[in-house]
Order: structure tokens, then sequence, then C-alpha cells
């Protein structure tokens, strides 16, 4: 059990977890928090794969990816939460009428 | 074992205790000003011996001053944090725990 | 000596584990962010030993920037969320 | 060994292939600094822009053959390489012709203010939205290296979804954080195939990915995961639940561009994956699950399109039952006649993009001149409003497969696939999703026979018209341009024939 | 020392595991969270232990900084506004299947994962032997911003993308949330450490090129520090109606579009750095990409136009 799989195996795990809780919860801020595990996850198993050089450095490349990866989990996280700020503004303007707009647009 | 590594071990020690410490302090305590002592004096003081033993092992100035300056981010981290916890939850009426 | 520092980190992070007990019961929010105040101490206190322990010299940068980044969380809490309705959700708890 | 591996000197005549990326990257970024400072003048400048370097490309391909180029100026296992072949420049010229079309409805559309959304100034929240959309898609059509289609899809994605939520209403930004979520669980567990894929291969590039024999133990599990991750962001039954939602509450060019592009573009990335990066992995029987989720997103689709009581939604459902069409080739690609499968799979995307943007845009059309979209409550308009409901009908033609549009002449290459490699029941699935799509588009077409009433309408600009119009036509134009459009394919197509996946055993 | 460290990485794991099994099984809101800051903590611990620091960096600068004020942002604007609706969630029934379903996918992917070969090198030899022509001596840095600087540049795309969509969005009607002044100490607080934040910012940047750190970790550091600023009120939220803020918003990517398409005047490939040049251009463009990712986070964190503060209607005519 080395190093590597170790913590690939705790990042299926995590993968796991995420999963499950993204499909069974409903609340937006927790499918957020979903799907940010199942992305920890998957950068566990891609780090962990980097760390199996016989002369013991590390291969940058999945580091590289998984940078990429973080900053684009946080701006498509950033933008969720933004929509989910969006739609809770809007269900305030539930009390001044603004919905029986929305409801005859949308038919 | 040189004796700078053994001074070393002693403070880390000492910090590690104080940690401890506090962690019990933030299980034990009945109510959340209890707990604030515990937290930001001990884990400060804890944090403090860490990493002056740390400096003494690296033996490099540029890493203990670099050590020292995790410190001082720390403690103003803690105090800002300490007073507008208490602040906030003293102004929203959570009542400190009084010996019954 | 590097083994003494690694078992230091292994005991700051037990402490931290069991420091989450006070998240899960925590009453008042407050309780709840103090504690992940707290984790970030230890935290820090971790990374540092860590990079004594792994010889990774530049694991003091993450340690410095988790010290400077430690306030954040607390202050977003104290300035946006805690503005002192009852919290719906223990009330949640405290009925279920 | 050479100090580094030198990039053969760009070829001579410039290197389109670049341009079609970096152009539509670099105008997107103007056009949000601009705003509203003369957008019209640079939207159009920068979409014959980038439709005059993706023709550039197209002769270029034709007449040299496949189109690479080493970024950064690395080899391939190390930096990322572009590949333009004969199926990429058709997704792209696919791409162009939609996109210019729609973007000029859009214009017009957003335009209008407080219709479509409640933005007054929707057009230059439009177009950078627009342009990135289209600069992820020209980048996921030309990518060979596995984790930049990640990011490509991923910036396609995030584009897309901003699009949506571009209507503002309350459904409109629910539908697309739903969207949102599953298209970044898609895009998670297509990245967990990529680490699989990694860290047995030691390499990211689909050339070396096909050229070496994949580890027996790993690529069929890291294949599974591409797949699944693409299939929730190309919205395979019956992980389609996010794309009527989103499609049928955008604004309606949105929704045009949604259904005939962004879709294709994960699809595109799974059969260059099954079909090129890792022929032969997979075994039949996981073909053979495809095309029968194909079949159920036919079924279901057309079943859902059916009892649509709104007008966009009924268009939203057939895109998710005319996607199951596509899904139907995994099985023949394999067998006897598969490399004609595998170009009809291609004619019948590009001609089913252009008649579903037709549709979309007439539907929006009507939708404005009767202020709904609700499909009774049309009688009576359907009489008033010619121009759009010849276009819902032109549209019709196309998505039925009637000749002589491409979906057409696509669906009689596959029937005669499916009778070649003795599959009979694909073809029995085709003609059925034929007659579905007729049964749904004659549901529309049905309120232009109704005696006209005198509600009061709404004047539809001209220009709204004539977009939805013109593509209407080249959908149906498409069949008469099957010849070059195929041996445009067989450039750089796969030798699909060898693929080892011997038909029904 | 490798017993010792066996059973950090144990505790590790169980932690990670048991904290997204928290984040996700709570019932209350607010209780997620501080597990989900937790969560990036330690993962962050667990990047230092697979000698990550790079992305120890960014996972302490994004995940235990800027992740957790989003989420509690988030939490602040819909706490106030709306009441906490316990979710309905599946029956047991399904549930049951969810986690079955999950959990055999879980051991098909464990049993590929067991399957991988224990000596393996990926491109990391390539890289080395590479590393002297990229002009940076982190390998990560090196990846990011010459082997594989495409991918960068599109990634770049997908911040500004991410701009542009909160930006479009309409505005919120939703009041201020911190209307009031900030108390004494946490003004001194944010006066004394903002510079600190912004040097360690460019501590990181400059170290990019030769040790870990680099755009990403700087522009989330400074990002913070932006946060900080916002938060309390010192900075007004930035409502992207001037050209400046949205030049600052694109500034990096341009920058990026702008030398690969110079170098390909040069007769190179798009984007291949010339070795003469390439140190100094990757610095100039990992500063660039620090001021435009620094923005980029900020204004992600402000949400959407405020409709009190500006009228709906676009910039210039």
């Amino acid at each position: 059990m080395t190093l590597t799989l170790w913590y690939a195996l705790t990042g299926v795990a995590l993968l796991v977890v995420g999963v499950y809780g993204l499909v069974s919860r409903v609340h937006v801020l927790r499918q957020i928090m979903a799907v940010n595990i199942v992305g920890a996850g998957v950068f566990l198993v891609l780090v962990a794969g980097a760390h199996r050089r016989p002369s013991g450095a590390i291969d940058p490349v999945p580091h590289a990816m998984v940078l990429t990866g973080i900053v684009v989990a946080v701006s498509a996280t950033a933008v969720a939460l933004a929509f989910a700020r969006r739609l809770r503004a809007d269900a305030d303007e539930r009390t001044d009428g603004a919905a029986r707009e929305d409801e005859a647009r949308a038919g | 074992m040189p004796v700078v590594d053994l001074l070393a071990l002693v403070l880390m020690l000492t910090g590690a205790a104080f940690f401890f410490a506090g962690t019990v302090g933030l299980l034990r305590f009945p109510d959340v000003y209890c707990r604030l002592h515990a937290l930001t004096k001990v884990d400060n003081l804890g944090l403090g011996f860490v990493l002056a033993g740390l400096a003494l092992r690296s033996g490099l100035l540029t890493v203990a001053l670099k050590l020292l300056l995790i410190w001082l981010l720390v403690l103003l981290a803690s105090t800002t944090a300490c007073h507008l916890s208490a602040r906030a939850a003293r102004h929203l009426g959570v009542e400190p725990w009084r010996r019954a | 000596m590097n083994d003494w520092t690694a078992a230091l980190a292994l005991f700051l992070l037990l402490n931290l584990v069991a420091g989450l007990a006070r998240v899960w019961r925590g009453p008042t929010p407050a309780d709840r962010i103090l504690a992940a105040q707290l984790f970030g101490t230890t935290g820090v206190a971790i990374m540092a030993l860590l990079a004594d322990a792994l010889d990774i010299t530049s694991l003091r940068d993450v340690a410095l920037v988790l010290a400077a980044l430690a306030a954040v969380a607390m202050v977003v809490f104290v300035r946006r969320v805690w503005t002192g309705q009852p919290d719906p959700e223990e009330a949640a708890d405290a009925g279920r | 060994m050479a100090r580094r591996e030198r990039t053969r000197p760009v070829p001579a005549d410039a290197p389109w292939i670049v341009w079609t990326v970096v152009l539509p990257l670099l105008a997107a970024p103007v056009a949000f600094v601009l705003g509203r400072r003369g957008l019209a003048p640079f939207a159009a400048a920068s979409s014959l822009g980038v439709a005059a370097s993706v023709a550039a490309l197209a002769w270029q391909v034709a007449a040299q053959g496949v189109q690479r180029h080493r970024l950064g100026g690395w080899g391939a296992p190390l930096g990322i390489e572009l590949h333009a072949d004969g199926l990429s420049v058709l997704m792209l010229v696919m791409t162009a012709v939609t996109g210019v079309v729609v973007s000029l409805h859009a214009h017009g559309t957003f335009g209008l203010g407080g219709h479509e959304t409640r933005e007054p100034s929707g057009r230059a929240r439009f177009w950078p939205l627009w342009l990135f959309l289209w600069g992820g898609l020209n980048a996921v059509f030309l990518s060979a290296d596995l984790f930049n289609l990640f990011v490509s899809l991923e910036l396609v994605t995030l584009s897309a979804v901003a699009l949506v939520a571009l209507a503002a209403t309350r459904v409109a930004v629910a539908a697309a954080l739903q969207y949102l979520l599953a298209a970044m669980l898609g895009s998670l567990l297509y990245l967990l195939g990529v680490a699989l894929v990694y860290a047995t291969e030691g390499t990211l590039s689909l050339d070396e990915l096909a050229r070496g024999a994949p580890h027996a133990s790993v690529a069929p599990p890291a294949l599974a995961l591409l797949t699944i991750g693409l299939a929730l962001k190309t919205a395979l039954f019956p992980l389609h639940f996010w794309l009527p939602p989103a499609h049928a509450n955008a604004p309606t060019p949105v929704s045009a561009l949604l259904s005939g592009l962004v879709v294709k573009a994960s699809f595109y990335v799974l059969w260059r994956l099954w079909f090129q990066a890792f022929p032969g992995v997979a075994p039949f029987e996981a073909s053979m699950l495809l095309a029968v989720l194909g079949t159920g997103a036919i079924v279901w689709g057309s079943v859902q399109a059916l009892q649509a009581t709104r007008l966009k939604s009924l268009v939203a459902y057939s895109t998710v039952a005319q996607l199951g069409y596509l899904f139907l080739v995994f099985p023949l690609v394999g067998g006897p006649g598969g490399l004609a499968a595998w170009q009809a799979c291609a004619v019948f995307a590009v001609s089913h993009a252009f008649a579903k943007a037709a549709f979309f845009m007439a539907a929006g059309n009507i939708r404005l001149a009767a202020g709904h979209d609700r499909i009774a409550d049309l009688d009576g308009i359907g009489a008033r409003l010619p121009r759009s409901f010849f276009a819902v009908g032109l549209a019709s033609v196309a998505l039925m497969g009637l000749p002589p549009s491409g979906t057409f002449v696509a669906k009689w290459m596959m029937m005669r696939a499916a009778l070649e490699s003795g599959q009979a029941w694909l073809m029995v699935v085709m003609l059925l999703g034929g007659l579905f799509s007729a049964g749904y588009c004659f549901r529309v077409l049905a309120r232009a026979f109704t005696p006209p009433t005198d509600t009061p309408l709404q004047p539809v600009p001209g220009s709204l018209d004539a977009a939805a119009l013109a593509l209407a036509v080249i959908a149906l134009a498409t069949g008469l341009f099957v010849a070059p459009a195929l041996d445009l394919l067989a450039i750089g197509a796969p030798d699909v024939a060898g693929l080892g996946q011997d038909g029904p055993r | 020392m490798t017993a010792i460290l066996w059973a950090f990485d144990v505790v590790l794991a169980v932690t990670l595991v048991a904290l997204a099994a928290g984040v996700l099984a709570t019932a209350s809101l607010f209780r997620s969270i501080v597990l989900f800051i937790v969560f990036g903590l330690t993962m962050s611990i667990a990047w230092a232990r697979l000698d990550a620091v790079d992305l120890g960096l960014v996972e302490a600068a994004v995940g235990a900084g800027l992740t957790g004020a989003l989420l509690l942002n988030t939490l602040g604007h819909m706490r106030s506004q709306a009441e906490f609706t316990p979710e309905p969630s599946h029956g047991p029934g399904g549930r049951l299947a969810l986690a079955l379903a999950a959990g055999t996918a879980g051991l098909a992917i464990g049993a590929a994962v067991w399957a991988w070969p224990d000596a393996f090198a990926g491109l990391g030899d390539r890289v080395d032997t590479h590393l002297a022509e990229s002009g940076a001596q982190n390998p990560v840095t090196a990846v990011l911003l010459n082997f594989r600087a495409y991918d960068t540049l599109l990634e770049i795309g997908v911040l500004v993308v991410a701009v542009v969509a909160v930006w479009a969005l309409s505005p919120m009607r939703g009041r201020v949330l911190d209307a009031d002044p900030p108390g004494l100490v946490l003004a001194g607080f944010v006066h004394l450490l903002v510079p600190v934040v912004v040097l360690v910012a460019g501590y990181l940047l400059w170290m990019g090129t030769d040790a870990p750190g680099g755009a990403f970790q700087a522009g989330a550091v400074l990002a913070a520090a932006g946060v900080l600023l916002l938060i309390t009120g010192r900075v007004a939220p930035p409502q992207l109606q001037a050209i400046v803020e949205r030049g600052a918003v694109v500034l990096g990517l341009v920058a990026f579009l702008a030398v690969g398409v110079a170098v390909m005047a040069g007769g190179h490939a798009f984007l291949e750095l010339p070795d003469a040049w390439a140190t100094t251009l990757i610095l100039l463009l990992e500063s660039l990409l620090t001021i435009s990712i620094a923005i980029v986070l900020v204004i992600l964190f402000a949400g959407g136009r405020t409709d009190a503060a500006h009228p709906p209607e676009d910039a210039a005519p």
C-alpha cells in the first residue's frame, strides 16, 4: 500500500461521498459543496498518480492540470453562488409583484 | 542528540502541550466566552513555542524571521477574531455562563 | 530528529480531529467558527512542522499564506452571516 | 536529440488553424470592454473575421490535407497540438454558419429590449458571451489533447450557462444553475477518466493514445468514465434532465445556439475518443448500450414533445430526441459499412444543427408576435404569420428527415449500414423516430390552418424572420451538398472498418 | 520515520472522508460550510504531504480562504432574506439505491487505481530534460506557462467568462448587507493586515519562476485582501461600469493572446516563447495574470451589480 495508492483511494472515497451527496441533497449550497468535494477527490487521484517516479521527484504535469482544475472549479463555483444569490434576491421580489410578470412570460 | 536539537524539542513539546490545553478548553468550557480564552490565548502560545523550536532546528536567520512573521500574523488574526466574535455574541445577547 | 517533528505534526492533527466535536455540537454559530479559527492556527503549526519533517522548505510559504488568511472566514462570518436572528437551523435541530 | 523538438517551419501560408481559435478569444474581451460603444460594427467585423478564418482553414485542409500546429513549439506528448481534419472542419463550418445567422437574429432580438430579457442593454451582454462560446467551440473541434479538451469544454459550458441566464427570469436562472451543476459533474467525471488514462499511458495526446495499445486493465473503466461524463454533458437519455428547462427558458437565439452547437461539442469529443483515441477498446455490448439509450432518448423525447404545452419546450424535447439518433450509430461503426455510418453521423449532426436552430428561431418569432408560446392558444394566429410558420415548415421537413434535407441523406446512409450489418432493429427505430418527429412538428404546423382571428399581434422585425428562413433553407440545401461534405470527411477519417468490433455475434 | 508519517496519512485520509461526509450529512447549512472550510484546510495539508506545494498554496489561498468566504457571503444573503426550508430528499429506499450505485462505481474505479503500475515517470523525465529551455526552474510553472501554456490561456478565458457571466446577470435587488461602518478593531486589523498580504502576494509572484508560487497563488492571496477591504466597506463593490475596471479584468487574457501572436510574427509557433526571452515573458505574463486574477476573484465575491449603487443603464451612450 504505497503513498500513491493510499491517497488515490482516498480520492476515490471522496468522489463517491461527493457524488452521493450531490445526487441525494437538494439545497443548492450543499450541491455546490458536493461538486467541490467530487473535484477534490478527482484532483487527489491525479496528484497521487504523479508521485510514482523512481527518482523520487514529482511529475509536474498532473500538478499543472490540478492547478488549472482548481481555478476552473473556483470560477464555476463562484458563478453558481452568484446565481443562487440572484435566485434568492428574485425570491424577495415576489413581494413586489415582479413574480407575476415572470409567470406571465414563462406562460 | 546535540543540545540545540534537545532545546528545540523541549520548546516544541511545550508548544504541543499548550495546543492540547487549547483543544481541551475548546471542548470542555461551558460557554462561548470561556472557549474564546482557551482558543486565542493558548493556541498562540502553543504556536509560538512550536515555531521557536522549529527556528532553532533550522538554524537559519531567514527561516527564523519568516516563522516570526507567521507568528505575528496569527497573533493579529486571533486577537481580532476573538474580539469580533465576543462583541458580536455580547451584542446578540449570548448570556455568559454562571455557576448554578 | 525529523521523527519528532513528524510525531508532533501527527499529534496536532489528532488535536484538530478532536476539536471537530465542537464544530458538530457547538450550540451557537460562534462556537463553530471559533473551532475553525483554532484549526487555522493548528494548520499553520502542522504546515511548519511538515516543512521540517519532510524537508520541503517551501512549505513554510504555505504556512505563511494560511497565517495571512486565517481571519478572512471569521470576518466574513461576523459581517455577513451572524446578523442576529436566532439560527433557524438550530431551532430545526432542537425541534427534531 | 535536437535541442528542442524544433517545430517544422510554420507552413508557408498563414496558420489559419491558430487564428480560428485566437480571433474569437481576442474579440470577446474587446467586446466586453467596449460595452455598447460601437458594438454593431465591431460584432459584424469579428464575426466575419472568424468566419473567414474558418473558410480559409477549410480550404487549406481540403487542399493540403490534415493541418497540425504544435502550440508552444513543443512536440505531442509534452506540448499540446491542434489538429484540423475533415471532421473538425465540418464541425467548424457548422458552427460558423449557424453562429453567424443566429447572432444576426440575436442582435435583432436583444435590440428589442424587455422582450427576451429584462436587461435593456442585452446586446452588450450577448456578444462577449457568444464570442467566448464560439472560441470555446472552435477550441474543442481543433484540440488533439485530452486535458485541453477538458478546459475547452469548460469554457463552452460556462459561456453557455451565462447565456441561458441572460433571460434574467427566475425560471431561467434556476435552469442555468441546474445546467451548471450537471455540467460540472460531467466535466469532473471526464477529468477522472483523463486521470486514469494518464496514470497508465503517460500521455495526453490523442494521436499517441491511438498509436499505443492501451492497458487492458485501465482503458475500459477510463473510457467508461469519459463516456458517462460526456453523455451527461450531451444530455443523453436518462441524463438529459437539465436540457429541457435550460433550452426552453433561455432567450430564443441562445436556445438555438445551445441545441444546435453546444450539445454537439461534447458529442464530438465522445466520437473522437471512441473511434480515434481508443479504437476497439469498448466492447460491442457497450456500443449496443449506447444505441439502446439512444432509442430511449428518441422515444422519451418525442413523447414529451407530443405532450408539451409550450412551443419552446416542444423544440427542446425534440433536441433530446434527435440526439438519440447520433448514438444509434455506435454499434454500426464497427461492422461492415461502418465508414458510411461514421460519415452519416457527422452529416446528421450538421444538418440537425441548421434545422434545430432554424426551428428555435422561428418559434421565437412566433412567441414575439403572439406574446406567448402556448401551442393551444396559437389557433388563428398561424394564418397571420406566414413567414414564421413557413420557416417552421421548412425546419420541420429537415427535422423529419424528408428529402432534400441533409438529415434524409444521413438517415438513408445509416439505415443502409444497419441493414448491411444485420441490425435491422436500428432501422426500425430510425423510421419510428422520423414518424414521431412528424407527429410533434405537425402539432405546430396545424395551427397555420386554423381560421384567422383578430387577436392583436406584435410586429416581427423582418431580419428575425429572414434569419430563421435562411437557416431553414440551408438545412434543406445540405442534402444537395452531401457529396463535397463526404469528400471533406474522408480527410483524416479513422479506418473504422478495421476496428475489430465484429458485428452482432 | 515512515511509521509515524504512515500514521499521519491514515489519520489525514480518515479526516478528509469524515469531513466530506459531515459536510453533506448535517442538517444545518452553516455547520456544513464550517466543515467545508476545515475540509479545504485539510486538503492543503494533503497536498503538502504529496509534495504538491504549489497546490498547497492555491488550496490554502482558495480553499481555506476564498471559497469559505464566498459560501458564507452567499449564506448571509440567503439567510437574511428567506426562511429556512428543510429540504425534501429521496426516501430511504432511494438513498440506499444511490449509496449502492455510488459504492460499486467507487469499487470499480478503485480496482482501476489498484492496477496502476508502481513505478511510473509519466512526462516528468521529458519535462526535466527541457526545463533548462523553458525559462523557469519550477517545473510546475514551466508546464503551466510554457509547455502547456495554451491550457492556461483557455483557463484565463474561463475566469473572464465567469466575470462576464456574473456581470451579465441582471442587477441584484437585494439590500446591501454591510451598510454599517466596521468597528474600530476590525478597521485597525484590515489597516494592518492588507499591506502585509499584498507583500506576501508579491513575494509569491516573484518566487513563482524558481520555487512554488506564481500567478494563481499570488492572485488568490491578493483577492483575499480585496475581499477584506470590500467586507469592511473600505472599497465599493466594483460595478464594472468604467472601462478601466473592465480592462483590468481582461488584461491577463489579452496580454497572453498578444504574446502568443507576437511570437508568431517572429516565425515561431503560437505561444512558443523564444529561449532568450522565456523568463522575462513568463514573469511579465505572471504579473499581469496576478492583477487580473485578483480583480476577477474580488468581483466574483461581490456578485452581481447591486441596483442601489448604480442605475441599470450601461456606461457611455
